[in-house]
């Protein structure tokens, strides 16, 4: 069921954007929408999606968007799945969008009470592992030992001290349809997953890593770079769940995490 | 007046934040669309025999460039004559 | 005295705003006030940032839409009109760039161009121009002293860009004194 | 069709005769029978909407929100720390001019914990961009929910609803309810039809940022919009009068107050015990009269100020107290009165917080206080009073 | 010290000086460098307090109520969104008398979304039974910090209080501040000794239930407090003069008001601008003077008549709009007023919405308008201005 | 590591509370306040608990009681958890009690993010499978086929129609240093796992099932009777989860599942 | 005519409030209103209910201290003092318990003890006695008629307990409205 | 007046709500004290050889007698005059 690149349509629908050059989560949603087409609804919530696509007077989305408060996301994409099947239009994908706070923190909530509630919609985390609209600050997503503002290195700070909330495996746990993690460094896998998602009968979820350049402190070129190397790492599996089984993709040889680490400023305190 | 307005409605040309450009060597291109697949601007057209660049809102990460496997994209230094419409932070 | 700072995401602008404040404010005796231009910088769009310098207490609080200087850390973004907004005969400009510009400010204004970038790749690679920015405004004027700018660079930098930065800055601030003094404009 | 139903009945009753397509409610004392009225009407089949069963009050008004960018006529409930819950989507809702309706059965917040009634719960949402309006009895509840639909979806207000009914003593009381026909309501009541909807076909982003330049300019249409709800709501009571017989005042409900020395001041339920005291009082000579708010928001201060012109003392008395100034309608009164050339004196009772009964005697010594009082100086019976 | 920082650093000064024990606080712009700066100080060893990194607002606040039961100083801070999410939690604070201090960013509330300031925030929350003061400068933001752990904390009071900055205009602005000695605030405040706090040994029901015939009386407790606050906050602001040589206004700042014909009533920042436009006024032998409300609660009704009694026109500025009504300052002050013999005419302007500028030229503008009303009516520009 | 009942005190620390006859929560405090001793503070929140036992004049426990919202159980705890740690009261158990309701739905984001953030404390959710304070309508956590007042049975309903979210599975999802669930129908193994939970350094979850008379529809004395049963038919499993490892208790021939359905009301449209 | 009606949760105190409200006003032309006790009920807890009954529009919304007929569906209750609360000389009462109470009412009440569980086990084993204490109330009251008591007891009873009730209540509306054609008192 | 108030108190004895009473056969009782652990109201005491019962809170909700393995507690209906302080529902 591999997604033929030739094949997407050429129509860009998230375009003009204010990301940050080299930004991994605009480019984690435009992939998203490339195969979802334009008969998509875009719900999303403060962020810098939000923030750099729906803000008077650039506005980059040729689909309709819903924005939303920064804790109900799948509250609203549920009730916009519900209207649209009234109406008739299961035609139209639901597509959730959210960063890792709005999903792991503060719409977590709302998550899981959509995903158990059914709706068909997908809900699509780009995961830059830190509140990076209000300025790097640490999120339940954050890695272990990365530096954000709220988790500063010093005589009495080593970075983020607790572990990355497995959001897979809980969302998982809901026995959800379809759910899966990405990395925009491995688009092949990624589109396929995409597709899987607007195929399922129900709530799908995307978990895709999405890197930062200005949160994780490197330059931007090396985006899907390192979305490559959190995979070949072992700091990114890419994980697959289906009708009850969690599957994930071994990594044979996993190379350094020395090499992930070294090119980020979140994490040069650690190499020392 | 309320605040659903149509989509898109771009103001601002992008293009003008860019301080390096991405150019392609068209002769090693051997149109893969692995740049037109990580550009996260979708600044990349898919053309015949190989890709072009749409420079109104590349901002010149150089995603292209480093991902190019042929290294037929290369960043180079943009003259500040480029620009017109500017941004305004959002 | 009020002071418009324009560059892009990155540079340091909203730091060049805060430092000659503190220059003026904490080492100079004087009162100051510096803010951004409110919202979220993305990198590599443009952004400014704003300076209000005072003998005495400063309490106005609404924006700089006439400033008297507009400090332009990447020339790059001069072809954009907002650059120039409220700059009015009598105003000045100083502009990071290799002399002889392509653009021309509005009549009457002051232009005066410091290739701070070069200036910059003279210390060191990878120096950003935000102080030498400062340091050749400071000269400029004579608001502030050298020591007034080292001050407050070494109080905002951290510690290992410091050193390379105060020099950038006594350079950059004695190429202003030295317009200032011999009169010389371009 | 007469019935004898309780105000919570008599709200998912308006539900079900305004065609709703989509509820989204989460449970609270003492709204809960309100949506287990809705859950049996559409296990029962007597009403095909959907019912979202969403995990707290933050995603039912959310998911409202979502539904209702759809094209979708929606419903929620809720009351107190529900209702505070949802707070930040009550200004997104009233933000992004939805037309949601949403009936609130008032009840006091916590700490301490109560279930009982006041009106603090929505007195403290007046300025989240809401319509308002407080019923007092079963039938106006059903009725306002009805013409709360009207209000909110008519194109030149595109305001959400609060109806907003006194926790247990409407909500949980029966009394005689006239149930109006079907056909009746579905021609008060055509359905939905939004302007602007989700569809890819023209696509819109709901609910935009907005920068210094725009953002005041939605501000100033939301409150356009309340200025022309005081003109539609009229116009709807009466309207609905002219099909089914029966009105509700409008945005205010003044009771006796033509040639009254003293009025008092209500909101909701206690009226109805108010009017019981007006006209024992006035057997004995005493002039006095009631005068209902219906609408809080648009806050009908020229009708206000047209009520209580002539009367020496104007008592407010709030369910409510804005703590650190003073029962919050009284204020907005004494604001209004501001400006006439000899207005009243007005003093401010504080009464019946989390559930404490006002009764007749509460009410008759309101009065005679106010009788006593000096005729120029504005009182504030600022603390709570407790028996 | 002699210090160059702006309102949010100022703020996470204050934290370090009054030696804060725990802190829960959730990221938001304008407010986020305040907790960033908190972190910054306890990685340095700075200051010892734990920072719990809350996963949403109402978490923030419930993890300080949880805190602060338990005998800890508690800090949060935020703005907008955030504070509308926290609302529940805001009344469940105040009516568990937990003395939660909170420093608010002022931002506009969604939708549409902004970023920027203006006054909606904090002014909604203004029932919450939360003491509200708001500041004009990033050096009274300090030292109002400081005074308000003294009046939260203070046996009397033990109410919650929010200190209000105006977003980016001053949370973002970089100005001269006085950094008190260390030794000096330990003096002005003492550490946080509560009379009730949790411990097995004495066991306590926090936050009980309470039937209708108690819960007016813990409300009307929590008014009186309030009213015991407006002196608190007095004096307190009195004894930081005798310490620090710095006041404030204590619940308001009267700015060449005596013989003023016009007086603009502001809240926050602005209040700077409109000095300068004042002066300037002034020089022209126009009389207007400016009334900045330091404590919007406990509302300071008795100040406000004072001060305002002998002019002709009374301007509010609002930076917020209570939709449906007018300006919440403007309707409060207004009811101050009623009762006054002769009663200046209020004319009220809602500006600065969302981050719009307000200038000077604004401020003149507003003087002037009010210059060439007539004398005795009362004016409501109600809907926003938008330019 | 067997609990003792003669040694456990025969202090009631939970006594004289307004709960039904028969009810089922009121016991699983009881039970797992016997174990951990009069130096416990409960954190709870609006519930049939709250109702019962902390509305004056009726104030029923004997240890200290912190309410708090209904969305912020499991952060109120925390608060209180660090505030007692840094006043050096390690000593005493901090006890957060929440229903079903208060735990899968409105409380679900609080305490996902307590738990991440590696609090001492226990979350305890009695789970009568349905928001009983305010009149059995449903929670996330009511079984598929019952019928509760927001899932009547009629033409068009047949009870919930989603199935139970399994909280448990989503804790573990946390990497939650201890988790179990447990039946008051089985005290021992209720008993030993709050001991396992007071000795836990940091986060603990148990999940107790805690039968409702009125809500279920059977005559209380048949709490406990039910609560054996739903373990017997295998509609409760025993799980427990530690050091990474969820394990669950097998049922060798479980009892007909119509068994435990036909002695409540809210199942008997299950059984024609 | 205002009732107070008391039992334990559980035994439908606040249906039976509700079933002569709805007697009255569906069935009998009359205005009436009927409320709990506001709060929530734990089964076994004593319950209180409320009705009141006018020929005209009900405006009064605050509850019942003065109760004309106090009715106890439970005689385990009396000994509680909240039972007899605000019940005075002329007021009746009306309980459930075999004749003879060890408990007396206040002076000047008149008392009408029905045997309803007795009338209620005759007709089936497990039928609550509330429709019961309606009828026999309605009975000696004549405040509203049979058919009206059925009719209400038919719309708010679950289909499969109707008929049952039905009978009882007309067995209990016999009892008391010979009582009030007879005249006799207990 | 803050709403923290000292706990327990007790205004209810919520033994008038009972209707049952559960009466103890002491000889059948072999102190395996199931009663006791099962008692929702915590109305059962530990004795010497056998439990007692604690009325003043017990609801009679049966769990004890239900549960006793020797059938050593029998519930009996509730004489109406055991009842004196009531209860009012919170
Ligand atoms: C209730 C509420 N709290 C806080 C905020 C402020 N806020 C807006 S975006 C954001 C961070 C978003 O982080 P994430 O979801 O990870 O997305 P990212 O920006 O990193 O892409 C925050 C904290 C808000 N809008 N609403
Ligand atoms: C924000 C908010 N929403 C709703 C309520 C109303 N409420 C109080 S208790 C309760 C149900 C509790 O259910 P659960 O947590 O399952 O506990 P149970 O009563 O079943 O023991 C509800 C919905 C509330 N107090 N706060
Ligand atoms: S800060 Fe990071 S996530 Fe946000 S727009 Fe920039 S690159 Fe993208
Ligand atoms: S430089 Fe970046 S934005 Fe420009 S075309 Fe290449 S990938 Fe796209
Ligand atoms: S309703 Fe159920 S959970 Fe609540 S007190 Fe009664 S038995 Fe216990
Ligand atoms: S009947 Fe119930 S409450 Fe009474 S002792 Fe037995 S188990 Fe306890």
């Amino acid at each position: 069921m591999a997604v033929k690149i030739r094949e997407l349509p050429e129509e860009e629908l998230v375009y003009g954007s204010f990301a940050c050059a080299g930004c991994g989560g605009i480019l984690a949603v435009r992939l998203a929408l490339k195969v979802l087409g334009p008969r998509t609804v875009v719900v999303t919530t403060p962020s810098c999606l939000l923030g750099v696509t729906t803000f008077y007077p650039q506005l980059a989305f040729k689909v309709p968007c819903v924005n939303v408060t920064f804790p109900s996301t799948a509250a609203a994409a549920g009730g916009v799945a519900v209207g649209l099947k009234r109406r008739g239009r299961e035609d139209v994908h639901v597509l959730a969008v959210a960063g890792d706070g709005g999903t792991v923190d503060i719409g977590l909530q709302a998550l899981s009470g959509a995903v158990e509630r059914g709706h068909r919609f997908i809900f699509l985390c780009y995961d830059n592992e830190a509140y990076m609209n209000t300025g790097v600050q640490r999120s339940g997503s954050t890695p272990r030992g990365a530096r954000t503002t709220t988790t500063p290195v010093g005589l009495r700070g080593r970075g983020e001290d607790r572990p990355k909330k497995d959001m897979m495996r809980i969302v998982a746990a809901h026995d959800i349809p379809y759910a899966a993690t990405a990395s925009i460094g491995y688009p092949q896998d990624y589109l396929r997953k995409i597709q899987k998602a607007a195929q399922t009968q129900g709530p799908a979820y995307l978990h895709v890593l999405a890197p930062c350049p200005p949160g994780w402190g490197y330059p931007g070129h090396l985006t899907v770079h390192l979305a490559r190397l959190a995979v070949q790492t072992g700091q990114w599996p890419l994980a697959e769940y289906e009708k009850g089984r969690l599957t994930q993709k071994k990594i044979d040889n996993p190379r350094p995490v020395e090499e992930y680490w070294s090119i980020q400023a979140r994490f040069t305190h650690l190499l020392s | 007046m309320i605040p659903n307005l149509p989509t898109p409605h771009l103001k601002f040309r992008t293009g003008s934040w860019r301080t390096v450009r991405p150019v392609l060597q068209a002769d090693k291109c051997n149109n893969c669309l692995l740049c037109w697949l990580f550009c996260p601007e979708g600044s990349i057209r898919r053309g015949q025999g190989h890709v072009t660049i749409d420079l109104d809102y590349c901002k010149g990460c150089g995603i292209c460039a480093h991902e190019c496997p042929r290294h037929a994209l290369q960043m180079a230094e943009e003259a500040p004559s480029h620009l017109e419409g500017g941004a305004a932070g959002a | 005295m009020q002071i418009r700072w324009h560059g892009r995401g990155g540079q340091g602008v909203v730091t060049a705003a805060r430092l000659l404040g503190r220059a003026a404010a904490v080492y100079g005796g004087k009162f100051a006030q510096s803010f951004p231009s409110f919202g979220t910088e993305r990198r590599g769009a443009p952004v400014t940032a704003f300076t209000r310098l005072a003998e005495g207490v400063i309490r106005d609080r609404s924006q700089i839409y006439r400033p008297d200087w507009v400090v332009v850390l990447d020339s790059s973004l001069l072809g954009n009109q907002d650059v120039w907004q409220g700059l009015g005969p009598g105003g000045s400009a100083l502009v990071n760039a290799p002399r002889g510009l392509a653009v021309s400010p509005p009549p009457g204004v002051n232009l005066y161009c410091l290739d701070a970038a070069g200036m910059a790749r003279e210390i060191s690679g990878h120096l950003p121009v935000n102080t030498a920015m400062v340091g050749a405004l400071a000269g400029l004027t004579g608001w502030v002293k050298l020591e007034a700018v080292q001050g407050a660079t070494a109080d905002l930098l951290s510690p290992s860009v410091v050193e390379q930065n105060l020099r950038l800055v006594e350079a950059s601030f004695r190429w202003g004194e030295k317009i200032r003094k011999g009169g010389r404009k371009e | 069709m007469r019935e004898y139903i309780n105000g919570n009945e008599a709200v998912a009753r308006a539900v079900r005769l305004a065609r709703v397509d989509v509820v989204a409610a989460y449970p609270i004392t003492p709204q809960s029978p309100v949506v287990e009225e809705i859950a049996a009407q559409i296990a029962s089949g007597e009403l095909d909407a959907e019912y979202i069963r969403v995990e707290s009050e933050h995603a039912a008004l959310a998911a409202c929100y979502g539904a209702a960018v759809t094209g979708m006529r929606v419903f929620t409930a809720t009351s107190s720390q529900g209702l505070a819950y949802m707070f930040e989507m009550l200004h997104y809702v009233s933000g992004s001019r939805v037309p949601v309706v949403m009936a609130v059965a008032n009840r006091g917040l916590a700490a301490p914990w109560t279930i009982w009634a006041d009106h603090q719960d929505s007195i403290v949402c007046r300025d989240t961009g809401w319509i308002q309006l407080y019923v007092e009895t079963a039938q106006e509840a059903l009725d306002t929910c009805l013409q709360a639909y009207r209000i909110a979806e008519h194109p030149e207000v595109l305001t959400p609803v609060m109806v907003c009914l006194d926790g247990y003593v409407l909500s949980h009381t029966e009394e005689v309810v006239e149930i109006p026909a079907q056909e009746a309501v579905d021609t008060f009541l055509p359905p939905y039809k939004p302007q602007r909807v989700v569809e890819p076909e023209r696509p819109l982003v709901f609910g935009v940022g907005a920068g210094p330049d725009l953002y005041p300019a939605f501000k100033q249409a939301q409150q356009e919009a309340m200025d022309r709800a005081r003109e539609v709501i009229c116009r709807v009571d009466e309207e609905f009068y002219r099909i089914f017989g029966r009105r509700h005042g409008g945005l205010v409900d003044p009771y006796r107050c033509r040639d009254a020395e003293i009025v008092l001041v209500t909101l909701g339920a206690t009226t109805g015990t108010a009017r019981e005291v007006a006209d024992r009082l006035r057997q004995e000579g005493i002039k006095v009269g009631v005068l209902r708010l219906r609408a809080l928001r648009p806050f009908p201060a020229e009708e206000v100020r047209r009520a209580l012109a002539g009367c020496r003392v104007v008592a407010v008395l709030d369910r409510n107290c804005s703590f650190g100034y003073e029962g919050a309608v009284c204020t907005e009164v004494k604001a209004a009165l501001l400006g006439l050339k000899e207005p009243p004196a007005v003093v401010g009772f504080i009464l019946g917080l989390g559930g404490q009964d006002i009764r007749q005697a509460d009410i008759e010594d309101i009065f005679r206080r106010c009788l006593a009082a000096g005729s120029g100086a504005v009182h504030q019976v600022a603390a709570a009073q407790s028996r």
